[in-house]
């Protein structure tokens, strides 16, 4: 028995030392690295496709523009399955490698929470697109996010609804997971500021078949507006389509995944005439009309937020190096902390001391299909 | 040449063996009957003639071919139709149900099979009433009279009867019986009994089992004298050698 | 009262994709005694089947069938790869052996065909018909339609046809059924076939309500699993009775209970009958035996 | 202690010669090294959390070869019971600031109690309904740790979840966590050779054959199953330790089916194999990460590898390990020689041992048994005949408590047993044997017959393991299979096997010994051996209820008979006065 046990154990350690040698002997050629974790596999293997080709967009452009401290930028994308377990092995595998110089987390603020430790104990920067705000105001210095958090969307929708489109009865609908609730939360919370508290407030559970009882929540509650926080697309689409056919037709504000490609696809009609806030419009600056350029031509689908906010956080990156001068981590955060006016496809960079780059958010109109960027709503504080 | 001759024939069940090198015959057109206590290995041979048991040595000969090792679907094909101890009346299914999947074993209509199993109950008189019962609702002797109509809608040549009087009252017993005597008109009959005096009654010979082999053979009249069969039931050591 | 009509339409709606899914457990599980866990991705490949033939063109019909045709030939890869080899153990290695075929199955899907999820055309062009304070889903009345069809053809099947009665005497007793002369692998393989049939028609008929991805068979196999259970397990009419008494159960208590705990409900119903009722509602069929 | 036995006059038996700690110090000492490798091997971040993930799995892993190797129990919930340990100390260390010590005790008694209620409510049902049971637990638990946002933050998970004072940094937590892994293992290596851990190994054997060998069938599962929630309970603790973070996807449903198919690609019956398992599980989606250019595929290899495993594996790699190492190995130790067995039932009651009045057993309309009395005078061989299907089993397993009488009352030795499960009635001094053999067949013969020696109540067994060994290897030695004690059941031929089911109830010292058709299947000169075994019995004064075929072996044996027909007593008397009754006559040869 014990002989076996010893032989096990050493079987164990070979296995898990061969690939690790196979790869420090390797590491040598001339690139600087960054590592993304992206979901691969899981549920959001789609938008994980998407946000792998942002990346590589920007680091191509960048390599095209002299590279960073005069190599070529490489991009190692580990797999996450979607899962928190899953991103803390691909994070912690990435880690692993010395000469990686920084990150791209995760778009999943629950993902964000899960690598965090693993983040102060590296003490390198890492990008982020999860919009929990709490992600920045953790005491977590390593986080950089590329987008804007959830407060700002709670906020610009109560805005958008309540002053421009002056609705007052509104029925907040969000997904129970950690996105949909904090941004339900932001989003009642703006309203009680603007003087118009929510008269629904209903979450649910993902992957749900069937969204009958929720309309018809909705539909008794009186609302005459909707404002809703929406993680997956084939939620999104099933409940667009169920709140249309059962005659429910109210504005309706959502957050960003509603101008998904994805979500438009599967809902189809069921989505025009809604607005909803997307971090990315194509329209709403130079930059993001850039981004839709070099990302329609080489994808051949529109560009949505999935794969603007990991172009912008290779340009952001690779700039604050490059600024830097140098991959200490240290200077490396100095310089992201000091980017201003950085004209990005989200907006303009604007970082603030917690982390946070982007304040504000547009809000953009579906068309027949087409997301038409109605307007832009910026906060300085 | 006997229909069914038996050679030899050995069985195991893991460890146990249960037949030790039975050798036995059945003539067209006869009823035999194969007594023995529990356990001597009476189920076992007709286990192993329909397909149920493998068989590891001897052989199994009908009409002149070997089927020892074939499956029970091919062996009931061949005109092999066994009726099991414990009547094994599918007790989801109807009476009628019952009675018509029993020819399975060959093509025919859906229509020629249901009008089959209607003329089944001229035979079966006393089941007739239940032709839409569940099998589970009925009584044992009821259901003894379903396996053995259902067993004879494969049109057997021989058909291999296990313990058909097995739990039943002396006057279901007695039913039976006389079906099996009407049953021998077309049909040759391997019958497995432990009520020695009836399973003789109907017979024109029968063998006797004791612990996997046989210990005796011969005409009913003749069993009846010898002492050995007595003593298979009731004990006194038989140990006559076959 | 008009509330109350709309959640039992689309209850009613959403209960016959369980029963559908349901019946293809209890098919397996009264043939082969297992539970095949890998059923609802019968759904899921099904459902991608259906938007790869009309994705290349064919008609829908044309669609369907080949869909169902190729449902037919996994269902004999699933008996000969998955089952038939375990068939002389316990259960519990070939649920095992079923699970794994699910995670199989499911990431074959994700890795030839991509995680995108797909949208799938319901059969009619009018998406639906208001009738009076309801609304009425045409694909969830194709659904119902589809379900009492079926009722009505496995009454048909099972109790008029001599292949129907095969099937239930092999489920009741190998042994005998072998005895008779009814070829016992033939019977499991029908059963096979069938049940992955009835999972891919439930797929397709759904894949226009809930659109086509990954997680699809997933989802809707837990749900069928509690019904089968609430419905007796071995029962066809109990597991249609409770797949639309979960539909019906669920989508009440997301509207009067609890949105978020939707999910939780089927489970309570499920642990109160294990506790309570084991034997589902109708009970079994066969008595205590000597 | 009595004289030596005839057969094989022996000295005293010397057991084991060392204590048990000595003699496992090679495990120590090699887990003490594996701990200070741990604690001293600087991993990288990578390495050291596939460790940490691991390490605590595995202890989780080794609750399912608890309840699914030992007990033969389906659990599809220890990630909910996992994730309930997790819980606890994520909340516990952050939100109420309670140490974390206390929060994984705290945690592993909250999974071992869900486990243990979990269990009580639906053990009976066992198989599919248990799986069903679990899957709906294990959902319910995953939708709680959603949306009780109160209690548990919801989806965002409990973040900065402390670690005690002591192993601070990851290489110390690692090896504590190693060395947590090492006592666990070491447990639940030995378990199988306690009374806890023999009853589940019995239960998952032969429930019926446990029951009346004295073992509480359902306490026994509902331990194995608290025991396993308890492993995984604590398990989760360790892990929310190590990862600091916590969130409800991380206990869902299909991290359970990643625990059972750890154990059962392992080997669900050892530790080791638990180990290996969940090692491999781990590493093979981290090795196969090459594959992830096409999403899907390296979970689809992997759910073909479940498949695969299953086919041609079934005892998973490390029963196949060591199924090969036995074949190499081949040696089986000589058992130590034992003394005589004695035999002193219990004699509370008067002159009747066992007093049977109406006994009736209706199945549905089938009247089985009825109204049937029997009296088994002490110290005698009584036997129970009758033709086929005439209730005699039927009648010894209302005795028994098999099945639950319909009508009628059960006397033993003075106690009514009539309402008792069977376990009762083994401890109130009733032993028996079964038609078709049921033996425990993963065990040794020894460990068979020591079940039965373990019955309660029992007053020839001393205290401790090695009285218990004693005894049981006197029972073997009574039937002349001492010197084999040490084989595996599967070893032997189906008469010697029948030997060891008497040993087995012998053992046990019953007031009453009850054997159903012990001669069935036996060839004549194992029914002689088995003959001049009752005599033996016998002549120790132990009563004997006896049910056979072989008149030869009744006749001879039993002073007093008897017969059953259709359920009702037909004849009872003297042996040879009841053979000549005419109605046996016709009842077993047919009326005329």
């Amino acid at each position: 028995m014990k002989l076996t046990r010893r032989d096990f154990a050493t079987g164990i350690a070979a296995g898990i030392a061969a690939p690790y040698l196979i790869k420090s002997a390797k590491a040598q050629a001339a690139t600087l690295k960054i590592g993304m974790c992206a979901p691969v596999t899981g549920p959001a293997a789609e938008s994980g496709g998407y946000a792998i080709k942002g990346a590589r967009l920007a680091l191509e452009a960048v390599n095209k523009a002299g590279g960073i401290l005069g190599k070529q930028g490489e991009l190692i994308v580990e797999d996450d399955q979607t899962t928190n377990p899953g991103i803390v092995l691909a994070f912690s595998k990435l880690a692993s490698q010395p000469d990686i110089v920084g990150f791209l987390g995760s778009i999943r603020s629950t993902q964000v929470h899960a690598m965090a430790p693993d983040v102060i104990k590296l003490g390198k920067p890492v990008m982020i697109g999860g919009t929990d705000p709490n992600l920045t105001h953790m005491g977590n210095q390593w986080l950089f996010r590329c987008r804007p958090n959830d407060s700002y969307s709670g906020r610009v929708i109560a805005e958008f609804g309540v002053n421009t489109l002056g609705k007052k009865k509104w029925a907040v609908l969000h997904s129970t997971d950690a996105f949909g609730t904090a941004g339900g939360k932001a989003l009642s919370g703006a309203l009680e500021k603007l003087g118009a508290p929510s008269v629904l407030d209903q979450g649910y559970a993902n992957q749900s078949q069937d969204f009958t009882p929720v309309v018809l929540a909705i539909k008794q509650s009186g609302a005459d507006i909707l404002g809703s926080y929406f993680t997956f697309e084939n939620d999104l689409g099933i409940f667009a389509r169920q709140l249309r056919q059962l005659g429910v037709n109210i504005p309706w504000v959502g957050s960003p995944s509603i101008t998904n490609v994805t979500a438009l696809k599967l809902a189809g009609p069921a989505l025009y005439n809604t607005y909803g806030v997307a971090d990315y419009a194509e329209d709403s600056s130079e930059g993001s009309k850039a981004f839709g350029k070099i990302y329609r031509d080489a994808v051949k689908v529109a560009p949505d937020n999935q794969s603007s906010w990991t172009f912008d956080a290779i340009n952001v990156l690779s700039a604050a190096i490059n600024k830097a001068g140098s991959t200490d981590p240290g200077k490396i955060r100095e310089a992201i902390l000091a980017t201003r006016k950085f004209a990005g496809a989200e907006g303009e960079y604007n970082f603030d001391q917690n982390g946070d780059g982007l304040h504000g958010y547009n809000v953009v109109k579906n068309e027949k299909g087409n997301i038409v960027f109605d307007k832009h709503i910026e906060f300085n504080d | 040449m006997p229909l069914l001759e038996i050679r030899n024939l050995v069985v195991r069940y893991g460890e146990i063996e249960a037949l030790r090198g039975v050798t036995c015959a059945v003539e067209e057109g006869q009823v035999v009957t194969l007594l023995g206590a529990n356990g001597a290995g009476k189920s076992t041979t007709l286990r192993a003639i329909s397909g149920l048991a493998k068989p590891t040595s001897g052989e199994i000969l009908y009409d002149g071919k070997s089927i020892a090792g074939l499956g029970p679907e091919a062996i009931v094909r061949m005109g092999i139709s066994h009726v099991p101890e414990g009547r094994r009346v599918f007790p989801g299914l109807t009476v009628k149900e019952n009675i018509m999947l029993g020819a399975s074993n060959r093509r025919a209509a859906t229509s020629e099979i249901s009008r089959e199993a209607d003329a089944m109950f001229d035979l079966f008189p006393d089941i007739r009433k239940f032709t839409n019962a569940l099998g589970w609702t009925l009584s044992g002797g009821q259901l003894q009279m379903v396996a053995v109509a259902r067993g004879l809608m494969a049109k057997p040549r021989l058909l291999l009867l296990d313990e058909p009087s097995l739990g039943l009252a002396p006057v279901i017993v007695q039913a039976v019986f006389k079906i099996i005597s009407e049953i021998r008109r077309n049909t040759t009959v391997l019958l497995v009994e432990q009520n020695a005096r009836m399973g003789l009654s109907v017979a024109d010979y029968g063998y006797v089992l004791e612990t996997g082999r046989i210990v005796l053979g011969g005409k009913p009249d003749e069993l009846w004298g010898n002492e050995a069969i007595r003593a298979a039931y009731l004990g006194g050591h038989a140990k006559v050698s076959a | 009262m008009d509330l109350a009509l709309q959640l039992l339409f689309t209850g009613i709606g959403i209960g016959a994709v369980y029963a559908l899914v349901a019946l293809g457990f209890v098919l397996i599980f009264r043939a082969t005694n297992v539970v095949n866990f890998a059923q609802g991705e019968f759904s899921m490949v099904a459902a991608y089947l259906m938007v790869v033939a009309v994705e290349a063109g064919l008609p829908y019909w044309a669609a369907f069938i080949v869909a169902l045709l190729g449902m037919a030939l996994l269902g004999v890869v699933f008996n000969l790869g998955v089952y038939y080899p375990l068939r002389h153990r316990t259960y519990l290695p070939v649920i095992i052996a079923t699970i794994g075929a699910s995670i199989l199955m499911a990431n074959s899907v994700l890795a030839i065909y991509g995680p995108q999820p797909q949208v799938l055309e319901g059969w009619f062009e009018t998406p639906g018909i208001q009738v009076g304070p309801v609304y009425l889903d045409s694909q969830y009345l194709l659904i119902i339609g589809v379900t009492i069809c079926l009722v009505i053809f496995n009454f048909w099947f099972f109790e008029k046809t001599l292949l129907g009665k095969k099937l239930q005497a092999t489920s009741q007793d190998k042994e005998m059924a072998s005895l008779l002369g009814i070829s016992v692998s033939t019977m499991i393989m029908i059963t096979f076939i069938y049940s992955a049939v009835l999972g891919g028609l439930a797929g397709i008929l759904v894949a226009p309500v809930l659109f086509v991805s990954i997680q699809m068979g997933s989802t809707i196999a837990l749900k069928a699993f509690a019904a089968t259970i609430i419905g007796g397990f071995g029962d066809v009419a109990g597991a249609i009775i409770g797949g639309l008494a979960l539909g019906v159960i669920e989508t009440f208590g997301a509207a009067y209970i609890s949105v978020p705990y939707k999910d939780g409900f089927a489970f309570l119903v499920l642990i109160a009958f294990l506790i309570f009722r084991p034997q589902g509602i109708f009970g079994e069929r066969v008595a205590e035996k000597a | 202690m009595s004289a030596p036995s005839d057969n094989m006059p022996i000295p005293a038996p010397a057991i084991h010669s060392k204590p048990l700690l000595v003699r496992h110090l090679p495990y120590f000492i090699g887990a003490a090294v594996l701990v200070v490798v741990a604690a001293n091997m600087n991993f990288d971040g990578y390495v050291h959390n596939i460790l940490l993930q691991a390490t605590t799995f595995a202890i989780a892993v080794f609750g399912l070869s608890v309840v699914l190797g030992l007990c033969g129990q389906i659990n599809l919930a220890q990630a909910a019971f996992f994730g309930l340990g997790a819980y606890a100390v994520g909340i516990g260390t952050t939100d109420l600031h309670v140490s974390f010590w206390l929060c994984l005790v705290g945690g592993s008694v909250i999974s071992m109690l869900a486990g243990a209620f979990l269990g009580m409510s639906t053990l009976r049902l066992g198989g599919h309904y248990l799986a069903m049971v679990t899957i709906s637990f294990q959902q319910i638990v995953t939708l709680v740790m959603i949306n009780a946002i109160w209690l548990t933050h919801g989806p965002d998970g409990v973040s900065n979840i402390k670690r005690p004072d002591l192993f601070q940094t990851s290489q110390s937590y690692l090896a504590f966590c190693v060395a947590m892994l090492a006592i666990v293992g070491y447990l639940v290596w030995h378990l199988p050779d306690t009374k806890l851990g023999r009853a589940m190994r019995a239960v998952r054997d032969n429930e019926l054959a446990a029951g009346v060998n004295g073992i509480d069938v359902f306490r026994t599962k509902i331990y194995a199953f608290a025991l396993c929630a308890l492993l995984g309970g604590l398990a989760g603790g360790l892990f929310a330790g190590g990862f600091a973070y916590v969130s409800p996807d991380q206990f869902s449903f299909a991290e359970s089916i990643v625990f059972l198919t750890m154990s059962l690609l392992g080997g669900v019956a050892s530790p080791i194999g638990s180990t290996i398992g969940t090692g491999l599980l781990i590493l093979i989606p981290e090795w196969l990460r090459f594959l992830k250019s096409v999403p899907g595929l390296y979970l689809a290899i992997y759910g073909l590898f479940v498949i695969l495993i299953i086919r041609f594996m079934p005892d998973g790699i490390w029963g196949f390990v060591a199924d090969a190492f036995t074949r190499w190995r081949a040696k089986i130790k000589t058992p130590p020689a034992a003394n005589a067995l004695q035999l002193k039932p219990a004699t509370i009651g008067g002159d009747t041992v066992l007093e049977v009045t109406g006994l009736s057993k209706h199945f549905g309309g089938l009247k089985a048994v009825d109204g049937v009395d029997i009296a088994v005078k002490r110290g005698g061989v009584h036997a129970l005949i009758g033709p086929n299907g005439s209730g005699k089993t039927t009648t010894l397993n209302v005795l028994s408590g098999l099945y639950v009488a319909t009508a009628g009352k059960i006397v033993l030795d003075g106690t009514d047993i009539t309402h008792m499960p069977p376990h009762q009635r083994t401890a109130s001094g009733l032993g028996r044997t079964f038609q078709n053999i049921r033996l425990f067949r993963s065990m040794t013969a020894l460990e068979n017959v020591e079940i039965g020696a373990e019955r309660p109540g029992n007053t020839m067994v001393g205290k401790g393991d090695d009285a218990l060994t004693e005894r049981a290897m006197e029972a073997l030695t009574f039937v002349g299979l001492g010197s084999r004690a040490n084989e595996l059941i599967s070893s032997f031929s189906y008469g010697h096997q029948r030997l060891i089911e008497i040993a087995r109830a012998l053992a046990s010292n019953p007031t009453l010994l009850l054997l159903d058709e012990p001669a069935a299947g036996l060839n004549s000169t194992e029914k002689l051996e088995l003959h001049e075994l009752l005599k033996r019995i016998a002549a120790q004064g132990l009563t004997i209820l006896i049910i056979d075929h072989d008149m030869t072996l009744v006749s001879e044996a039993a002073q007093h008979i008897t017969v059953l027909n259709f359920g009702r007593r037909i004849a009872d008397g003297e042996s040879m006065a009841v053979l000549r009754h005419p109605d046996v006559v016709s009842a077993y040869l047919g009326s005329e």
